[in-house]
């Protein structure tokens, strides 16, 4: 019997977890460790996988299966392509990058830990399971601790923003859930095997595919922040705590659009043609919204949260094309992003522990105190305005391009985007980074115990950013040379029109 | 062997910028000896290859592929003809011309590594710009372009207004890159292959004729932003709030020189959409009048060359539009090397004025305290700007005009003389003031040695390139631009009626400028209205201020209202509308258990009426 | 004579409770000790007697796969509450044996009642189970609250009873007979006659109260508001999956083709999961709040059973056994966190996992659960149940499920909020120090609803087993 | 159709049962409450004989209209001011509880009226003699004959324990009153 | 004869189970309520005899279950009575009005 890979994967940050627990709480650097090797596991396990895999397969790789509960079509099956082990690598990198950033937290490290990894845990099971149930129960098990890294750690309006993010996320998942029993019914294979499903050339009656379709776009979409079922996004990111938003923003956003991609696309695709315009309308408005609504902030945390918005309006905007191309860049935007995005949250975590203030107004001179920081801030910041060379303009490229193969004027539109995306980064920069250090430093009342003490205007030594070399590492190796990417995807983004 | 040279020539500066990124933050000497041997061996590089490949018949083609998807490929590498390689030469030179004069200019500044770094970075994505083989590439390089000149136009972010400068030059000529980004995606889409060679050779023929239009209007809509044309100039003179040296390269070889290299390399495919080419030639003229009048009043000397740049990058294209690349490429290339020289010596007479970049605060320091060198290379670089026989900027202009008149665009000729009248009255006025002899005691600046010749050594060569370079490399020129400098009656006809309008905007200055008393107006004060107009800057900025705080703001905050207002409160009113519902069930629950016992009671016997009387 | 293990050792400990009731020099603690000693007997002789099948007296009592299956399920609640009545502050000393004994003689009668095969001998069951649990609730000491509760549920059970008994004599009239089989077996003649449908609705009517299904849920937050903390556990758990059981078997009687009733199952399982949820939303007392909860419980459970097929009746099975380990999980946590034996508000929760991290984890994951939250029990058993009626054509109840069990997710969230939240600065932290049983209790209930959530296929198949004799 | 005898009786005790029925709800006087339920009972006595169950009749008197009305007048009897003083009836009550229980009259009336009723032709044949009915309680219903003794232990135990008075219960607390709001903890 | 016919006697059950329904719903006095209670047992029981009459069936069965009814109803009033009991030296009232603490 050949090594369980996966399960290996899923099982180490649980085993860490559970290790965690049982460590006593005083044993800070233990705990730390034991996170970190945890993360570390999956991590060399994913890109292990990365290495090994063969792309020119386009279906599933790695099969394991293990227990099944007879007579209910249930049965724990993991399995892996092109659509998920992208994001595999990148839960692991964001895991890995988010327990470094946390490296020094005081406050209450042993659930903290354990709860991040369980969070993570949750997201490489929505990745691997190749079961609905399973698929289901990890999509919930990464959206629940949430709550209470919101609810302890966070900081501002956290338990407004906890409930409303576990609730809408929740209500979210319910029409998926909603729709897997249906889809359980209807294929009349009576069983929860997503594999079967995808590989089982099962056609439903157009009607039926129309509204499954809606509902697990709408059901998915809660979770990909799809307007306007995104506002629980930035009021959770601007109150949860460093890791936790890298980790939400980066890997579960991109869970959701995952799933469409995995179950939606595939299954249905009269629907997707008929929702087509939706789709390509709601990317739209997300990008363009959620823009106008940063250019508004002031709060770092809400600006990089409704940036985070506006660019999962990008990966709905590719999926709504339902080309190859579009998916592919849909799939590029989900990990340039994700790696972006924990770059920003990264750097703002670190800004909000240093000054105790994320008001844009009140910071300034950034570049001045702590030039690293700034440095990091800056480049993701780029990438998140879409500049060549950095991943973010493939990924947009991809997409405005099959956008524009599809319909000129959402195309333009999403053009349009880039331009507000240009501006609500640049203010930021303007505002926070350059010009001469604000003198007073007001000490927020809410703030969050997210980290230790540090002192005020001490920049990133080596150690803190190592994080952000390896987050950033990514956002160019894939900027300079995304083929390294889309050879991945490609065969499987081809496989999932093989419908239409 | 070429190759080599080429690859030298593109990553010598890329390479200083890579090294300077890694070298520790207190090596700041080190990181200038750097970047300027760095960009010298690149210069070297490339004018070596310059004299190889001048004539070589077949251009230098090397590819990677890219990107690729199911229905086309991207790839990036050199496409290296004789036009790339004279553009390629001019901008190795002319920046590391620049580096080296910033040596001198930022000497004290703490951040020279930064500097540097950047400056480095924006030579390198400017040549790589120019040797792409690829359209697709070329916009990757025109965004990182749009991206250094950021990063140098702020560089002083102390300053609100640098700030502010910088973030208003990357948006406004973002807004032009996104209709090049749609032009290349079209491209893509309509003919599947962005290939430099295919699109100047085959793509024409496949695309039709509102394609081409619109193609080639997007592409123009990327010109208009980076090269600062109507109505996207407003970024242009407000990004004098860099250092001198990044206006010098900025304005010369690299950022604007951008846009017409930009359309030049795609004339081929242009000039098939004539509804294009008067489009161009239209906003060209347009732009290049208005800046020309937004000039005559400024007072301030970055500004006023910055108005000059935008003016002659009009100029350019209009001459394009009107259907003569080699007009506008010649132009470009002369005026990048007399350009960069001026700012290069703005930066001079700045500092001999204690930092003061008004003209006439220039005038009142005695005229012993400025070097003659600079004096009279600031005489030749205005009035190579003016189109003096017999510097650079007369033969370029004369080729123009002599295109035009030999094509019979009178309109355009006509206009382009206006222009040429304009350019001539302010530049001299620059010149005539600057050159005053003030009684404002100032303490005298010194510079040290070795900064004497980081000073000295790059404005010098620019002058000499001003005055010379034309006429030595005249053949080469002459052959490769295909000049209209032949000297017949029509030459002699078109030179006695510039030469004659330049000198007249030449003596009208000295009019008002070169005498004992003068007006700081001049004569723009007696055109009614002009005054007022020049103030309010054509409206322009007033409207893309409107545009940025009405609408861009105003959507904000709309979003931000309907946020709080619309989409949190939908969802804050599911949540009450629970709690409310919860407060409404309650109430069943009074606590007396008779209540609870009728309510059941009801429900049984409804159960038990619908158990009866069902169907 | 040990084929009725169960009730025969039920009894025997109920002898025992009613003779050291009797003594004057009571040792209290040697008394919980033997209690719990005595719930783990009966436990394992409820497992052991699992495989039996038997009928006895006539006719009317018989052990089959399902009563044997909830017989397991209730002597596992059973002991549960004698583990957790240790130290109970609430009910004096002296009267603890009373206590157990009306313990034992509930359980005592819900057995009967869930292997009863005879109308008289069901009646008597649950009128003994009844009885012992209408006297349970007054035995707080120093509380009129639960005087008050006890009264208001005495009055709604004897209206039901009466209601029940009603529908029983109708029943008898029309079936000539007082055993379920026999009843069974005239049903082809009788479902066409409206008064048929009319006796059999008013037999369940008790089982709805049991249930505390709307509309008879009434009493439920109440007496759970009232009553102490392990009774109403008690109460919440085991007396609703007796109930639960016999309302299977007399829908399973009327027959599983017959969709009558349909209409009505549905509309008392939404009017239950949503009034119970959206009360519970404004609760500001603990018990009250489960009181809700399980209210909105009753209505999941009823989802399954409406479905009338062996999916829907396993599901609700596995969820009901689920339901029992977290259901008493988070009343566990509220009498090892109310001080006194005092009522347990909400903002009591604050700095729990400060105070006793196990217990925390305790009551996060038995909330978690009955939310439906996954990894955990009540997430699969859910699952299960949403399943069946789905694919058992209920889709709008399903549906209507889903969106209820969102909604409960939030007063579960608050509590567990409280219970995270760090206490407030410079409050006095008492650390909650729990015994080692407790804490062996803890790891068992993390463990069971851990195991049962991700694994379902070890419990799955006994529930399967359970009720597939209604299927043939 | 003609009234027999028999049926004059019959509806005697009928009318018996019913005046008491309606006596036992409505009377304001617990006592009298009490009195009529014996009353009541004593109709359903007579009725369970025009039923043959003479047996049950018997029964009926002895366990209820004996015990049950004397355990009721007991607990009258033990609680001094037990009777309420009378107090004006909630109209809205009265009507409400009046229509809630006409309108589950009528129902039930209209179903039992509308069933066609499968009796038996030969109705009265069988044996409804004590004897018979001892021999099937012990035999068939031997369980639940068992089973009933523990309920009436747990009832009496229950009763006791619950009823017992606390030596310091008769000092009532006035913290914990009725009108106290804080005792629901 | 009336007295031979069944629906008399459902009747009269009928009667006795509203008055007992009524009582329940609409005494104030605890004890009224006990009391209404029985009048549904009897309801019942009158149902359980009359069935046990007229249909074909073994003569004792009706009679036994009335036979439990009336064993139970014993035990529940004593249950009953004790918990009243216990009100009314609480509370010094059996008002059923008055318990009403517990709500919302």
């Amino acid at each position: 019997m050949k090594f369980p890979i996966l399960t290996t994967i899923l099982l180490a940050p649980i085993t860490a977890m559970i290790l965690i627990m049982l460590v006593k709480e005083t044993q800070t650097k233990l705990i730390k460790t034991l996170a970190l090797v945890g993360s570390g596991i999956s991590f060399v396990l994913s890109a292990y996988l990365v290495c090994t895999f063969d792309f020119q397969h386009p279906s599933f790789q790695w099969t394991e299966q293990f227990f099944t509960v007879p007579g209910w079509g249930i049965q724990f099956l993991l399995a892996v392509d092109g659509l998920s082990i992208p994001l595999l690598l990148l839960t692991s990198i964001i895991m890995v990058s988010g327990v470094l950033v946390t490296q020094r937290l005081t406050f209450r490290v042993k659930e903290y830990f354990a709860l991040l990894l369980f969070l993570v845990s949750g997201a490489y099971g929505v990745l691997l399971s190749m079961d609905m149930f399973f698929f289901f129960l990890f999509y919930e098990v990464a959206v629940i601790p949430m709550f209470l890294l919101v609810n302890v750690w966070g900081s501002g309006n956290k338990v407004y923003a906890a409930n409303k993010l576990t609730l809408y996320l929740l209500a979210g998942s319910a029409l998926v859930l909603f729709g897997f029993f249906i889809l359980y019914f209807k294929s009349g294979l009576y069983s929860f095997d997503l594999k079967a499903l995808l590989d089982g050339n099962i056609h439903f009656d157009a009607g039926t595919q129309k509204w499954l379709f809606i509902l697990f776009l709408i059901g998915f979409g809660t979770l990909a922040a799809t307007w306007p079922f995104h506002s629980w996004s930035p009021d959770g990111y601007a109150s949860a705590p460093t890791a936790a938003s890298m980790l939400h923003a980066a890997v579960l956003k991109t869970l959701g659009a995952y799933g469409i991609l995995r179950v939606a696309i595939p299954l249905f695709p009269e629907g997707a043609k008929y929702w087509q315009p939706l789709m390509l309308a709601l990317g739209t408005i997300n990008i363009l919204y959620a823009a106008f609504c940063v250019i508004a902030q002031k709060d770092l945390k809400y600006i990089v949260g409704y940036s985070c918005v506006s660019h999962m309006g990008v990966v709905m905007l590719g999926i709504g094309t339902l080309t190859q191309t579009g998916f592919n860049g849909a799939m590029f935007q989900m990990f340039s992003h994700g790696i972006m995005v924990a770059l920003l949250f990264a750097c703002v975590g670190y800004v909000y522990d240093t000054k105790h203030t994320r008001n844009i107004e009140e910071l300034g001179g950034l570049f001045k105190e702590m030039p690293r920081l700034s440095i990091f801030f800056i480049l993701a910041g780029l990438t998140a305005l879409g500049l060549p060379g950095l991943s973010g303009f493939v990924a947009e490229f991809l997409v405005i391009y099959s956008t524009y193969t599809v319909s000129p004027i959402y195309g333009t539109l999403a053009l349009a985007g880039l331009v507000l995306s240009a501006i609500y980064i640049l203010r930021v920069v303007k505002r926070a980074f350059w010009g001469v250090p604000a003198g007073v430093v007001s000490v927020g009342k809410g703030h969050g115990h997210d980290q230790g003490p540090i002192l005020a205007g001490e920049d990133l030594n080596w150690s803190m950013s190592i994080p952000n070399y390896l987050l950033f590492s990514f956002l160019l190796v894939l900027g300079i040379y995304p083929k390294l990417f889309t050879d991945f995807v490609m065969q499987t983004t081809a496989l999932l029109l093989k419908g239409f | 062997m070429n190759l080599n040279l080429l690859h030298i020539s593109v990553f010598a500066n890329f390479l200083a910028f890579v090294v300077i990124v890694f070298l520790p933050k207190t090596w700041v000497k080190r990181s200038v000896t750097v970047a300027v041997s760095f960009a010298g061996i690149g210069a070297l590089a490339s004018t070596i290859l310059l004299f190889r490949q001048f004539s070589a018949p077949a251009p230098i083609e090397w590819v990677i592929p890219w990107l690729k998807w199911n229905s086309a490929q991207v790839n990036v590498g050199y496409y290296l003809d004789t036009l790339a390689l004279v553009m390629l030469t001019s901008v190795c030179v002319i920046s590391f011309l620049i580096q080296l004069y910033s040596v001198w200019y930022m000497n004290e500044d703490p951040a020279k590594k930064r500097f540097f770094g950047t400056i480095t970075f924006f030579t390198w994505a400017m040549i790589s710009f120019v040797v792409s083989v690829n359209l697709f590439a070329s916009y990757l390089f025109w965004e990182l372009i749009g991206l250094a000149s950021y990063l140098l136009i702020g560089f002083w972010h102390e300053k609100a207004s640098a700030r502010a400068a910088a973030i208003k030059a990357f948006v406004m000529t973002r807004f032009g890159d996104l209709g090049f980004m749609a032009a290349v995606i079209l491209l893509i889409i309509q003919v599947h292959n962005t290939d430099i060679s295919f699109l100047i050779t085959q793509a024409g023929s496949q695309l039709g004729q509102t394609q081409l239009l619109i193609i080639v209007g997007l592409i123009f809509l990327g010109v208009m932003g980076k090269s600062a044309q109507f109505p996207l100039y407003t970024w242009l003179p407000d990004a004098m709030e860099g250092p001198t040296p990044v206006s010098a390269l900025i304005h010369s070889a690299t950022m604007v020189a951008a846009g017409v290299f930009l359309l030049v390399r795609l004339f081929p495919l242009i000039e098939l959409s004539s509804a294009g080419m008067h489009y161009i030639c239209f906003i060209g003229g347009l732009s290049s009048l208005l800046t020309a009048i937004l000039a005559l009043l400024e007072r301030d000397m970055k500004r006023i060359l910055a108005y000059s740049t935008c003016s002659q990058l009009g100029f350019m294209v209009m001459a394009v539009g009107a259907g003569t690349w080699s007009g506008g490429m010649f132009h470009l290339l002369t005026h990048a090397f007399f350009k960069s020289m001026l700012f290069l010596l703005s930066g001079y007479f700045i500092f001999a004025s204690h930092h003061s970049n008004d003209i006439f605060d220039m005038a009142k320091v005695p005229l012993k305290d400025k070097s003659k060198l600079m004096l009279a290379l600031l005489w030749i670089g205005a009035l190579a700007l003016a189109g003096l026989f017999p510097l650079s900027g007369f033969m370029s202009k004369e080729n123009i005009f002599g295109y035009l008149l030999e094509h019979h665009h009178y309109g355009i000729y006509s206009v382009a003389l206006t222009i040429s009248f304009l350019t001539a009255y302010y530049t001299s006025r620059m010149a005539f003031v600057v050159s005053r002899d003030g009684h404002h005691q100032m303490e005298h600046h010194t510079i040290s040695k070795g900064l004497n010749i980081a000073l000295r050594v790059p404005v010098t060569v620019l002058g000499l390139v001003t005055v010379a370079g034309v006429w030595v490399f005249f053949p080469w020129l002459k052959e490769f631009f295909q000049l209209h400098l032949e000297l017949n009656r029509e030459f002699w006809l078109n030179f006695g009626i510039t030469t004659t309008v330049v000198l007249t905007g030449i003596g009208i200055a000295y009019l008002y400028f070169g005498r004992k008393t003068f007006s700081e107006k001049g004569w723009v004060g007696f055109v009614p209205g002009l005054d007022f107009l020049i103030a309010k800057k054509f409206y322009l900025d007033i409207f893309w201020n409107a545009v940025m705080q009405k609408g861009v703001y105003g959507l904000a905050k709309a979003g931000f209202w309907s946020e709080a207002h619309i989409v949190n409160a939908a969802v804050n009113n599911v949540g009450y509308a629970c709690v409310r519902g919860g407060k409404a069930v309650t109430k069943l629950q009074a606590g007396e258990v008779q209540r609870y016992i009728v309510i059941a009671v009801l429900v049984i016997v409804a159960v038990v009426l619908y158990l009866t009387f069902r169907g | 004579m040990w084929f009725y293990a169960i009730e025969t050792i039920l009894t025997v400990a109920a002898i025992f409770f009613f003779a050291s009731s009797l003594r004057r020099d009571l040792n209290v603690e040697a008394l919980e000790k033997f209690a719990s000693v005595c719930g783990a007997v009966v436990l394992a002789s409820a497992v052991l007697s699992f495989g039996f099948r038997g009928i006895f007296f006539a006719g009317t009592y018989e052990m089959d796969a399902f009563s044997q299956f909830v017989k397991l399920i209730l002597a596992l609640g059973y002991f549960i509450a004698l583990l957790i009545s240790r130290n109970i502050h609430d009910i004096e000393g002296k009267y603890r044996p009373e206590y157990f004994l009306f313990l034992t003689t509930a359980t005592l009668g819900m057995t009967v009642l869930v292997s009863a095969k005879d109308l008289i001998t069901l009646y008597t069951g649950l009128e003994l189970s009844s009885y012992s649990l209408y006297l349970l609730i007054p035995m707080r000491k120093h509380d009129n609250a639960s005087i008050e509760a006890a009264i208001k549920y005495l009055i709604i059970g004897i209206a039901s009873t009466g209601v029940m008994i009603y529908g029983f004599s109708l029943l008898f009239g029309l079936t000539q007979t007082t055993y379920l089989n026999e009843i069974a077996a005239k049903l082809p003649g009788l479902i066409h006659l409206h008064v048929f449908w009319v006796a059999f609705f008013l037999s369940v009517v008790a089982f709805l109260f049991k249930l505390s299904l709307f509309p008879l849920h009434a009493w439920a937050p109440d007496v759970y508001e009232g009553g102490n903390a392990q009774t109403v556990g008690f109460i919440s758990t085991v007396s609703k999956v007796a109930g639960l059981a016999v309302f299977i078997r007399f829908v399973m009687m009327a027959g599983h083709d017959n969709r009558v009733l349909e209409g009505v199952w549905i509309s008392l399982a939404i009017a239950s999961m949503t009034l119970g949820n959206l009360s519970a939303l404004i609760q500001g007392d603990m018990k009250r709040l489960l009181a809700y909860s399980s209210i909105a419980q009753a209505g999941y459970l009823l989802v399954g059973v409406l479905c009338l097929n062996d999916k829907g009746l396993s599901a609700a099975m596995f969820y009901a056994a689920v339901y029992v380990v977290m259901n008493f999980a988070a009343f566990f946590v509220v009498t090892q966190i109310s001080e006194g034996g005092k009522n347990v508000s909400i903002s009591q929760f604050r700095g729990l996992s400060s105070r006793s991290p196990l217990l925390a984890l305790v009551l996060m994951l038995a909330l978690f659960s009955l939310a439906g939250v996954p990894p955990l029990a009540g997430f699969t058993g859910k699952w299960f149940l949403f399943t069946a009626a789905v694919s058992s054509g209920f889709k709008v109840v399903a549906m209507i499920a889903i969106i209820n069990s969102v909604i409960s997710l939030y007063y579960y969230l608050v509590i567990i909020k409280e219970a995270y939240t760090s206490p407030d600065q410079g409050a006095y932290i008492q650390p909650l120090v729990l015994s080692p049983v407790s804490r062996l209790f803890c790891f068992a209930v993390i463990l069971v609803l851990a195991v049962a959530g991700f694994f379902p296929g070890i419990l799955m198949p006994l529930a399967a087993k359970s009720v597939s004799m209604f299927f043939g | 159709m003609p009234l027999s005898i028999g049926d004059l009786i019959f509806v005697c005790f009928v009318g018996i049962t019913f005046a008491g029925a309606i006596m036992a709800v409505s009377l304001k006087n617990i006592f009298h409450n009490a009195l009529s339920l014996a009353l009541t009972l004593l109709g359903t006595a007579g009725i369970f004989v025009f039923l043959h169950c003479e047996f049950l009749g018997l029964m009926q008197i002895l366990i209820y209209a004996g015990a049950i009305s004397i355990a009721i007048i007991f607990a009258v009897m033990l609680s001094p001011p037990l009777s309420l003083k009378p107090k004006k009836r909630s109209v809205t009550k009265v009507l409400v509880s009046l229509s809630v229980s006409t309108l589950t009259f009528v129902t039930l009336a209209y179903i039992f009226i509308r069933t066609p009723w499968p009796i038996s032709a030969n109705a009265d044949a069988g044996d409804f003699s004590a004897t018979h009915i001892g021999e099937i309680l012990i035999s068939r219903y031997a369980f639940a004959f068992e089973l009933i003794s523990i309920v009436l232990l747990v009832a009496i135990l229950g009763a006791l324990v619950i009823a017992h008075e606390e030596p310091g219960d008769r000092r009532l607390d006035p913290e914990i009153s009725l009108e106290d709001e804080r005792w629901a903890s | 004869m009336i007295y031979n016919q069944l629906t008399p006697y459902l009747l009269v059950s009928a009667v006795l189970f509203c008055a007992g329904l009524y009582g329940i719903i609409e005494r104030r006095s605890l004890i009224g309520i006990l009391i209404a209670a029985e009048l549904i047992l009897n309801a019942a029981n009158i149902n359980f005899l009359a069935f046990g009459r007229f249909m074909d069936v073994d003569k004792a069965i009706g009679q036994i279950y009335a036979i439990f009814v009336i064993g139970l109803a014993a035990a529940e009033v004593a249950v009953g009575l004790s918990i009243v009991i216990m009100i009314h030296r609480k509370f010094k009232s059996i008002n059923v009005e008055k318990l009403v603490k517990l709500k919302g």
